[in-house]
């Protein structure tokens, strides 16, 4: 990152004059903790103590057995406290935002994975906390919704734009414009404005040093390939950077949201396929899904969580200068890989860590059996009860989910 | 630009700058709202090129770039109408956007044909001096002023430093928050004022939440001119265009 | 445990013919495993990288300071594979199983938990599963059942008796007498013909032996009291075994489900009242809740994994010994402890965990600060969300789950 | 107990044993089908007390026990039942139930009773003798026979160990698994049975899953009683207690 925060020509802050000096502070909070040893530290402590730091590696021997190629670890964000790697983004924020003494948080959130973590950590921390969810996003996942208020926080739905992530982190750069004395936003992935992707991505970076201490020990020596799917970048550069820093040569994948597939207009792919182009939005220069105006397109994954028209500006940076390389899969891939992945290894990936999976499946074969990779599961799956049990259009299912309303129904009406 | 300020300064003890949403509700609305803003007396027009993701814009500034665009608000359109209303009007006019807007255009391409059809400034909310290098090159090039923009968090050294970068105006916001609250006009205000005059020598603006005769009454001898936004277009949902004339006139 | 599997007068086994050399058998493997080290090393590998422990042991700094007692630690089974304590049985028996050569699991539910764990366990180490669970649970616990199909189980609703977990036990043993060849049954719980109760409190006692290691690193000495909820035992069993080998005087609390309130009738209150007597069911003699003539009562708790009308016989002998303290806390003191932990401390406690907690809360006061406590969370709520809401009668939930089923309900229609 | 079926024995070549539970539908028809049941030739009734916990039936006899304690069936409207009946009929009659029920109604009370009344022996499906030391006392004292089970999983250590325990007779199951499901009587089977056989000098009674003739013939000369469970509980849910007689009566 160079002084104005660009990675190449990536990144950058394309902020309102208002959060100019909030900024400031920020940076400076940010890298006084870069820099103290003891905030690292600290922050090892939190997450060891509060979440189940260091997350395991798990051998997956049956799926190894299956493709027969190389052997398959993976790295058990889901295994962290509130289910996602998310957590270590926001307990590290939570850090910062102690040190700067302020009192109020707020956060935009998709799949509401990103705002069921911060209110956690709004919870334990003594902060305030507003969550800002599109309205579309509220309807899908209010079970993360009712966590979020039975923690304290004030979760507002937003009617703007495509009511997604996207309006999400608009109305809450509103808010922050409005109460920045006070209020810290809690960027939830390695995307908007400097310094929130490199920080994010430095909070993050712990999954990969401890992947890259886990893979040597278990299995002798580093691996081939790392595979992470990719929404706006966090669980990937998590991971990856790790191994970016490494000499050796590792091949680190980005997977992406292909939805209904790359041709289809109906996806969320940014980086690896022609459908996106260089804009700035949302405080920051990547590669967005837009028109010809630059006016922002709607994108669509079966993940709420890949499900964004922006990525990380270092990714985009990583992806130009050919150290990345970016797949997507489809929204039938991923519910094939998560299928074969439960039946086979007992294991729940949440549907956007499951894109990291089936990129991995489509290429583990052609593998040496000598030879490692390490898929990042960024989250669990048993929080998408609904989305998955739907997508498999499971009857019993829908049978209980209509039992259940005519209940609720009849209480409400009688 | 600064210069046509000051001489309208010459005679007006404040300016009036006014907003519209290009293409809300509708171009032949815009058109009939600008007229009767020159006519009663307005000194200056920004026209916001609407854009997805206006992230400092309230509800009915949000609203209004969204309704904009499902009408099918293109930038080509927005530059033909600026073209057609800039022949007409002898006041200087703004485009107001975001940074992704220029960018996606070209941003020379973008400058070039704004000089073409006489634009005199750009408002860019999300375009800090130190992200528009490029951006304050062609603008000189261009002979369009940047507006820079000042905020009550904005330290003395950065308005000193916005001011070297900026030309035209300073825009002044009144408070922190985006476009469309109620601002409140007391002391911190005034001491904020104080700070933004002492720091450059351009004329002031101040704009975000002012909708009455009373709110520019409060500015006058502290600033140059205030920005009126959408108090108008809530005007014009409610009781339509021709409420706007009456409107602007009773703001003297 | 004597030879024949007693507890002083509890416990025992108490099974048709047709099973006793399978029994026979499982004791001799049980044996040969608890003598020989490497069965513990592998076992402990097998939950650091399948599962993530050691389970952090949690400072609650937030609850401390409300209470203003003793300092409150909590040890976080929730942070399990799965999401309970489930796992540490579960994966132990699986390992049991590799050994004996078995290729089919089964095993009871009643909260779904140990189901969810059983099946996650036979996909990953690639056996035939079949799950028996009361219809009524079945109802209650949809999502559980979805995903126990999903990794390849077979979910047997059980619509015999009251149509819950005992029921699921009985018939979990009307399929072992039958298959008994290949099939192994999971026992759930501290409970069943011994070799049962040992082996899941064995397997348990991971829980304990970590915990008191991280408390005097973190407190510095041991603590002065240990709280754990009390279903059949074994989250109990599983903390209080390490104490108890101790010298020093911990005070061990169990606390059972209170249901409508002690004197309601509608309760499973098995060692803390009055109400359960001595007898023999489900293989095993313990304090059960029956009528005079020894037929099973029916049992209530807002928590489906606290519900059942016996108890641990190791623990009825503690009981009885006076070494551990029994209490029980009511629905309502529950969802108060469950809303007060959610909002002071992030973190979400299962319903049945919630029971350790309100136990705790109601004494943690009169403690001196220089002590600390450990509570016991066996589990994460997240799983509850149609319980939970349900109970805390969430509008929005109640409307998400309406608009839910009429959109399924006009696709079966029309 | 023994003497009285090896007198019966010395005439027939194969001894029935039929079981009904006590209250299920109605003590009144438990009433009439015994009376049937003896009518035509039955040898040995075994009366199961019903429990809540049924572990070792199957569906049939487990819903029976459900809707006998439905229909407020308890422990003393059984010894009462027992009573009456043994006093009017001329066979040995046993209690088949779970440990719990005697248990809780106190062990030795419950043998008293029983042997006050003439009962012959109990089966008890989850007490193996292990768990059974103060029962097999009390069973010794009150000369109540504790019929013992055979499995095909034990072992001939085990078959021999349970014979030490035994009296009466010995019940083998003819299968793993729970009571009403069909049995093969295949050679597997006539090598269990020869096992059975050469483990013990107490009659053998075979059990679970005999409905017909053709079983009953299969086990003739191999065992010395046949045990008629499930099937009867069926006949009268379908045809009434009217049935059994006739379907008795075809079985030899
Ligand atoms: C489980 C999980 N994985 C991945 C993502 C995508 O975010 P990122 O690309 O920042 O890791 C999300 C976002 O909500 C998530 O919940
Ligand atoms: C989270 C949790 N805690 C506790 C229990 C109660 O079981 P036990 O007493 O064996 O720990 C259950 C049972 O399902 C459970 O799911």
């Amino acid at each position: 990152m160079d002084a104005n925060g660009f990675y190449g020509q990536w990144g950058g802050a394309y902020i309102p004059e208002v959060l100019y000096q909030t900024f400031q502070d920020l940076k400076a909070e940010y890298s006084r903790c870069r820099r103290d040893p003891a905030f690292w530290e600290e922050y090892l402590e939190l997450m060891s103590t509060y979440s189940c730091r260091p997350t395991p590696l798990t051998y997956a021997e049956n799926l190894t057995r299956h493709f027969g190629g190389a052997q398959i670890y993976i790295k058990r964000e889901d295994l962290n406290h509130t289910g996602a790697h998310k957590a270590n983004n926001v307990m590290g924020q939570g850090l910062l935002v102690k040190r700067m003494g302020k009192k109020r948080v707020i956060a935009e959130t998709g799949a509401g994975q990103h705002g069921m973590a911060t209110a956690t950590m709004a919870a334990k921390f003594g902060l305030d906390c507003t969550i800002y969810m599109g309205e579309e996003d509220v309807l899908r996942q209010r079970p993360n919704v009712f966590w979020m208020e039975k923690m304290g926080a004030t979760v507002v739905p937003v009617k703007d734009g495509s009511r997604t992530l996207k309006d999400a982190i608009n109305e809450a750069f509103r808010d922050w414009v409005t109460n920045v004395d006070d209020t810290h936003y809690v960027f939830g992935t390695a995307c908007g404005p400097a310094p929130f992707p490199e920080m994010v991505a430095w909070f993050q970076s712990i999954i990969g040093i401890e992947a890259a201490g886990q893979i040597v020990k278990y299995h002798g020596k580093m691996p081939a390939k790392v595979y992470a799917c990719v929404g706006g970048g966090s669980n990937a550069m998590g991971i990856f950077k790790r191994f970016l820093d490494d000499k050796e040569d590792i091949e680190l994948v980005g997977v992406e949201a292909g939805g209904h597939g790359a041709d289809s207009g109906a996806h969320a792919i940014r980086l690896s396929s022609p459908d996106a182009t260089p804009g700035v939005a949302q405080g920051y220069k990547t590669m967005f899904l837009q028109d010809d105006d630059g006016q922002m397109n709607q994108t669509h994954s079966v993940a709420a969580g890949l499900d964004y028209v922006g990525v990380s500006p270092i990714l985009t940076s990583l992806w130009e200068d050919k150290r990345v390389r970016f797949e997507s899969a489809t929204d039938d891939e991923v519910m094939q890989a998560l299928d074969l992945t439960m039946k086979t290894e007992g294991i729940i990936p949440a549907l956007e860590s499951a894109h990291a999976f089936a990129g991995a499946f489509r290429e583990v074969g052609d593998l040496s059996t000598d030879d490692a990779i390490i898929i990042n599961q960024s989250g669990r799956g048993d929080k998408d009860i609904f989305t998955i049990a739907h997508a498999f259009e499971d009857p019993s299912w829908e049978k209980f989910i209509i039992d259940r309303g005519k209940e609720y129904s009849k209480k409400y009406s009688g | 630009m600064e210069q046509q300020l000051r001489e309208r300064l010459a005679k007006k003890d404040i300016l009036l700058m006014t907003h519209i949403v290009l293409g809300y509700p509708s171009f032949d609305v815009n058109r009939e709202v600008i007229e009767q803003m020159v006519a009663n007396g307005v000194d200056c027009i920004e026209m916001q090129i609407p854009f997805s993701e206006p992230m400092a814009d309230g509800p009915v500034i949000l609203k209004a770039n969204q309704d904009a665009l499902a009408n099918g608000t293109r930038v080509a359109d927005c530059f033909s109408f600026a073209e057609e209303i800039i022949r007409q009007h002898n006041i200087p006019f703004l485009f107001m956007t975001y940074y992704n807007i220029i960018f996606k255009y070209g941003e020379e391409a973008f400058f070039k044909r704004a000089a073409d059809i006489g634009m005199k400034g750009f408002i860019i909310p999300d375009l800090p001096p130190e992200m528009g290098e490029t951006f304050l090159a062609l603008a000189d090039k261009y002979n369009i002023a940047p507006i820079l923009i000042f905020a009550p968090t904005s330290t003395d050294n950065r308005m000193q430093e916005l001011a070297t970068h900026g030309r035209g105006f300073i825009y002044c916001v009144a408070r922190r928050g985006v476009t469309g609250k109620k601002s409140e006009f007391g002391d911190d205000f005034a001491e904020y004022l104080e700070r933004c005059r002492a720091s450059t020598t351009l004329p002031l603006a101040v704009g975000f939440g002012i909708q009455s005769k009373e709110d520019i009454d409060a500015l006058r001898g502290k600033a140059d001119m205030a920005v009126i936004g959408s108090r108008t277009i809530k005007l014009v949902e409610s009781e339509g265009a021709e409420a706007v004339g009456p409107f602007i006139a009773g703001l003297r």
